[in-house]
């Protein structure tokens, strides 16, 4: 599975974020066409958004747009304006059913038909209600293009009338729920964004706890986060030379021709294989080995 | 033998105790009189209040009221609060200009060329190099002091304007044939340790104020949380903490602005971590940087300008933190220049070309707006010297083919970190295989240059006529490059 | 074929950004007012651009207002355009046109 | 990233949220001008941090929290004013302000006009003040003494016309300019007209139309508010400031006459500040001479446009007739 430890919001009504976001080399560029963009500047931040996906300083990152939702006058213009830009990923805004996603992915698939996009375009769910939360395993499990499901936590509080604390307890169902759906599809978990940017600590400490929990990565709303997440992310040196013996066993088990690998004098299966790999290529990310 | 005379013989009238003030004098106006000055002379001023300066200009205005002409002004720098000079050199009471920097409407107006002569932008060592050359010959030096005694000795960390490190006033005071002291506050006899002393002052005068206190150190230390800055400042410190030079008792010059001070500050986390201390911190002094006197990190600060408030107090106070004059700093002819201890300095940029040229002078449009500063001494001297820069500002390219204007020649920079790529200076391959080992992406310059212009697209050339309004002096006093007008 | 109905603007005067004000003209013809802080440097390219731009949108009769603080090309763009949509009162974008 | 921050418009009807960027300006020591008519503001958590106004089009109060500044965030306030403007259709804009801030507004792409006591400035975008200037020199005459006049006639009285032939008297050549500000009881319109039929047999005169540059809703807000006797001393000066170094070196006067003002002290300061500003030599440029002219009585009374208003108020029509000239008094009897 790809990284995906941080995913930077960008609003697309912000110039200077937009021409400087992937500087930052976030593992996505998720830019923000929903609540960072004032309604009197949603056609504006979208004409932004639609060139800025095709520049050339995008190509190389993977981009995700957040659209507004399909019921609001903007969402369909925002949809057809980023598929047709190349994003790799639609984030789908409050997600409460499964209906909520196919409904995404029908208006995506006339789209990429209209236009002949044939590289089909990804869809990340934020789950942004108790409904949501409720239908999470559904809703993780109900199309191919799904590629993770997202807690948008600010929403999601108010729903539960309550607000949102630094212990987080009040997202301890919804991230446990969120997660179990994700890894029963399969698919990526991502926890909600630490919006107070001054609070280095604060933001560390969650970042360790979501990580602790298997979230596979967060939303960033500032770019001075990023470092501070991939470091908390980095493997440890044991993990790391762990993984490297696994994959030269299986390397070379795979080059004798045997079925099974074996290590340490115990079975190494296909998930731990995964696993290792997972956990170099964070080490690659983390600049503690080079590929 | 004709020439002896009895010991001691006519004391008795020289002694006269209301001599004792005769150096104060009772305005500006006086003391010039006093000084001798006349058209044609070069008189000097230091900028120890930057921003905040209030000497110069009102020295100036006097000066023109008394209807002198033709006058060489040579200011150790030149801030924008400096612009009112354009109104002397309009009416020809200033014919020549020295200084390490131009900015501002100043900068403009020189730029389009309303100097018959061209002005002489040196670095700060170039600037003692050129006293010591007698190139530049200082008749009346013009020196503005937070506090001073009666007697003319003089320093920075008390008073209300107070600015730490008089280090360029010291070089001029020891240079100028005639000093007048400028001062708003006077200490009892004696005000020791003095920066300037006794012996060097030949007339004070008290005046309302010398410096704006809120001006003196605004903005330079306040730490960012410009991402961009940031960015930079964590790469940076990770090509110092990997280039071998990061052992104990390594030495280190930092400048202001967002990215240095940043720099230092992820420095100091990772001399923590690995307990490393370093021996001394050079130059234009931080709060960042008393920060770090104060924890440990670094024993001694040599501090040849004080950047802020804090650094200015900590002179004062901390015994380890140590006024140097501009001849110990930087100068090229010294019999012992700190900077040749160095071991890494961190520098800005305006303009980095592809032969790692740097441009601190001229901005993009061909304008003078900068300071030579003691960015080539530095980058000349270090063991490692590293230009930092955002690849571009804006839609402005910052790594271009050639730059604008030299100010420090290539040879001497190391590596240029920006935040798309860090280059190094090919020379340096051993640096080079250190920092791709520790896992740093290493790009050409070329490349660089290259994204910048795929970024901005390529620029117009500047339109400039023959006219040379600038030159800019190398450290040995060679021209090393000059800056021509603006074509309309 | 984009008519411009009214006055409109885009952008904003933010370095890296910039502010366009587009407004309807009699005359067949383009009229570009540009003020950029890089004018010296790429003064040159934005009018190009501009004028490609409306080339692309098929507009021809226009008075186009530039505050230019320093802009990419794709953000000069955009904003050009969003101004001329806002102009037209064109909710339905032809994106071919935009790209 | 700003996205915390959250803009607003809203007009001067909204009394509380006024009232809050009210409390928000005296809070950074300025004040809230009365003639503002859209306000924006910013807010980062509820909090105010800066705050702005449109008044006519003139931008004005506009205030950046001291932790905000510095950081170009005056910029995106200043988009959100010229967004404004442009709602209503206001394209040509000036900015009143302090002279620490030029520079911002330079970047808006706004020029200095002028500048006041080094304590404000008005600043505009349009380069207009340049085309003014050039359309008035070609209206230049030659002559040593060249007079200036400038009045709002609110209506044109015989008082006016006294003014205009003592000073007409005293020059080769007479520069009138005529308030066009339509804030009056009288629109420009009918007041130029006035003036013009009422000095038709006056040869050596030219009859201008104001303009933003002389005493304007720009230059000069406080001229308009009803109560006058509230002038405000720097708006005052500012609009003298420009008529001495920017409108008068293009029609090369040298004189501006003035009636006396004996009722209104701050009137009356006025003029005595006019003395100041427009007599004083410095070296910007050349000094015009302030002349006051007695003013025409009728009954042992200064006559005045504000008593012909009062008489019309009070319908005593018979004795309109012997304050205003022939021309006034047909036209105020055919708007009865």
């Amino acid at each position: 599975m790809k990284l995906r430890r941080s995913m930077l919001f960008v609003p697309g009504s912000n110039t200077s974020m937009v021409c400087n976001a992937f500087i930052y080399k976030p593992d996505t560029v998720m830019f923000d066409l929903e609540d960072s963009v004032a309604l009197s500047e949603k056609d504006s931040a979208r004409l932004m958004v639609f060139h800025a996906l095709q520049h050339f300083v995008y190509k190389n990152v993977e981009t995700a747009v957040r659209v507004n939702p399909l019921d609001s006058p903007y969402g369909l213009l925002d949809l057809e304006a980023v598929v047709r830009a190349g994003t790799d990923i639609v984030r789908l805004p409050k997600t409460d059913t499964v209906e909520d996603v196919l409904n995404m992915q029908d208006a995506i698939e006339k789209i990429e038909e209209k236009i002949g996009r044939t590289k089909k375009t990804q869809l990340l769910a934020a789950i942004e209600s108790a409904e949501g939360v409720v239908n999470a395993v559904n809703i993780a499990r109900c199309s191919d293009r799904l590629m993770g499901i997202a807690l948008g936590a600010e929403d999601f509080v108010r729903d539960l009338h309550t607000q949102r604390t630094k212990q987080g307890s009040e997202l301890m169902a919804a991230r446990s729920q969120i997660l179990l759906a994700a890894r029963a599809a399969k698919i990526h978990a991502f926890d909600s964004v630490f919006s107070d940017v001054k609070d280095k600590e604060g933001f560390l400490a969650e970042v360790k706890y979501v990580k602790g929990l298997g979230f596979d990565g967060k939303s960033l709303v500032n770019p001075n986060q990023i470092s501070v997440l991939h470091d908390a992310y980095a493997p440890s040196q044991t993990d790391v030379d762990w993984s490297l013996e696994v994959i030269e066993a299986a390397k070379e088990a795979e080059e004798k021709g045997l079925g099974v690998v074996s290590l340490d004098g115990r079975m190494v299966d296909a998930p731990i294989i995964a696993r290792a790999k997972w956990t170099l290529e964070l080490a690659v990310a983390s600049g503690m080995i080079r590929e | 033998m004709e020439n002896t005379k009895k010991a001691f013989a006519g004391i008795s009238k020289n002694i006269n105790l209301e001599d004792r003030n005769s150096k104060i004098l009772s305005s500006i106006e006086e003391a010039v009189k006093k000084s001798g000055l006349k058209d044609g002379m070069t008189i000097s001023f230091h900028h120890a209040f930057r921003g905040g300066d209030r000497v110069l200009n009102a020295v100036l205005s006097v000066i023109a009221k008394m209807g002198f002409k033709d006058l060489t002004v040579a200011s150790s720098s030149l801030a924008s609060v400096h612009d009112e000079i354009i109104e002397h050199i309009e009416s020809g009471v200033v014919t020549q200009l020295y200084t390490s920097g131009l900015r501002s409407k100043l900068g403009e107006a020189i730029s389009s060329g309303i100097m018959k002569n061209p002005v002489q932008i040196h670095s700060h060592g170039g600037r003692v190099q050129l006293l010591q050359s007698g190139e530049l010959s200082v008749d009346v030096a013009f020196i503005g002091v937070p506090c001073i005694d009666k007697y003319g000795n003089a320093s920075g960390y008390k008073g209300r304007s107070k600015c730490g490190s008089l280090g360029y006033a010291m070089s001029d005071a020891q240079y100028a044939k005639y000093v007048i002291a400028l001062s708003e506050t006077m200490e009892p006899y004696p005000n020791l340790p003095a920066s300037i002393s006794q012996d060097q002052v030949d007339s004070i005068v008290m005046v309302d104020e010398v410096g704006d206190p809120s001006q003196i150190g605004e903005g330079a230390t306040r730490m960012t949380t410009n991402p961009k800055e940031l960015l930079l400042a964590r790469r940076t410190a990770r090509v110092i903490e990997n280039s071998g030079l990061f052992k104990e008792g390594f030495s280190i010059q930092t400048g202001t602005g967002g990215a240095s001070l940043a720099t230092t500050l992820f420095l100091s986390e990772k001399m923590e971590e690995k307990g490393i201390t370093a021996s001394f911190g050079l130059g234009g002094i931080t709060g960042t940087m008393v920060y770090m006197l104060k924890r440990g990190l670094i024993k001694t600060l040599l501090d040849v300008q004080s950047f802020d408030e804090f650094a200015a107090k900590s002179l004062g106070e901390n015994p380890n933190h140590i006024e140097i004059s501009a001849n110990e700093y930087a100068n090229f002819g010294s019999k012992g220049a700190a900077i040749k201890q160095l071991d890494v300095v961190v520098l800005s940029a305006l303009e980095i070309d592809t032969d790692f040229n740097v441009n601190v002078i001229t901005g993009s449009k061909g304008i003078l707006r900068g300071a030579s500063g003691g960015h080539s001494d530095t980058a000349a001297e270090a063991k490692l010297s590293i230009i930092v820069a955002p690849l571009t500002r804006g839609r402005i390219p910052t790594i271009t083919k050639k730059v604008n204007t030299i100010v420090t020649p290539g040879g001497s920079v190391d590596v240029v970190v920006t935040d798309q790529g860090i280059a190094v200076h090919p020379r340096n391959t051993e640096l080079k295989e250190k920092l791709i080992k520790a896992g740093l992406t290493i790009v050409d310059i070329n490349e660089l240059y290259e994204r910048a212009i795929q970024l901005c697209g390529k620029p117009k050339d500047i339109e400039y006529t023959d006219k040379v309004v600038a030159q800019i002096r190398y450290r040995d006093g060679s021209v090393l490059d000059e800056v021509k007008q603006l074509a309309k | 074929m984009n008519i411009l109905k009214k006055s409109a603007y885009a952008g904003t005067l933010e370095s890296s950004d910039a502010y366009i004000h587009v407004s309807p003209i009699q005359e067949n013809e383009i009229k570009l007012i540009l003020e950029s802080s890089v004018e010296e440097i790429y003064g040159e390219a934005i009018e190009e651009l501009v004028v490609q731009t409306l080339k692309e949108m098929k507009i021809n009769n226009i008075l186009v207002k530039v505050q230019d603080k320093g802009a990419l090309d794709f953000v000069i763009k955009a904003r050009l355009q969003a101004a001329i949509l806002r102009a037209c009162e064109s909710n339905e974008p032809v994106w071919e046109e935009l790209s | 990233m700003n996205s915390s921050i959250s803009f607003s418009q809203f007009d001067n009807t909204s009394k509380i949220r006024v009232k809050k960027v009210e409390a928000f300006l005296n809070s950074v020591e300025l004040e809230l001008s009365p003639d503002i008519e859209v306000f924006v503001s910013a807010k980062e958590k509820s909090k105010m941090i800066a705050c702005g106004g449109l008044s006519g089009n003139v931008l004005k109060c506009i205030a950046v929290s001291p932790e905000k500044r510095g950081e170009g965030f005056v910029l995106s306030v200043m988009t959100e004013l010229l967004n404004a403007a442009n709602d209503r259709g206001r394209k040509e804009l000036f900015i009143y302000s302090t002279p620490k801030n030029i520079a911002f507004f330079e970047e808006c792409g706004f020029q200095l006009i002028e500048e006041c006591d080094s304590k404000i400035i008005l600043m505009e975008n349009s380069k207009n003040l340049k085309k003014y200037k050039n359309n008035l020199s070609r209206l230049k005459k030659d002559g040593n003494v060249i007079g200036s006049i400038v009045m709002n006639a609110n209506p044109f009285t015989l008082g006016h016309r006294y003014l205009v032939e003592e000073a007409a008297k005293k020059s080769d050549h007479l520069h009138i300019f005529v308030v066009r500000e339509d804030a009056s009881d009288f629109s420009f319109k009918d007041r130029i007209n006035l003036i013009q039929k009422g000095l038709a047999d006056i040869e050596n005169i030219t009859i201008h139309e104001g303009s933003d540059y002389i005493i304007s809703k720009a230059t000069f807000p406080t001229y308009f508010i009803k109560d006058k006797c509230s002038i405000n001393e720097l708006h005052a000066k500012l609009d003298l400031s420009i008529f001495r170094n920017q409108i008068a070196p293009s029609l090369n006067i040298t004189h501006r006459f003035v009636g006396t003002e004996p009722y209104c002290t701050v009137t009356n300061n006025y003029n005595q500040n006019m003395k100041k500003v427009l007599g004083e030599s410095n070296p910007k440029s050349n000094n015009i001479e302030v002349i006051e002219i007695e003013r025409k009585e009728y009954k042992d009374k200064a006559i005045s446009a504000s008593s012909v208003r009062a008489l019309l108020k009070d319908k005593k029509y018979d004795e309109l007739s012997n304050i205003v000239p022939p021309t006034t008094f047909d036209f105020l009897v055919k708007r009865i």
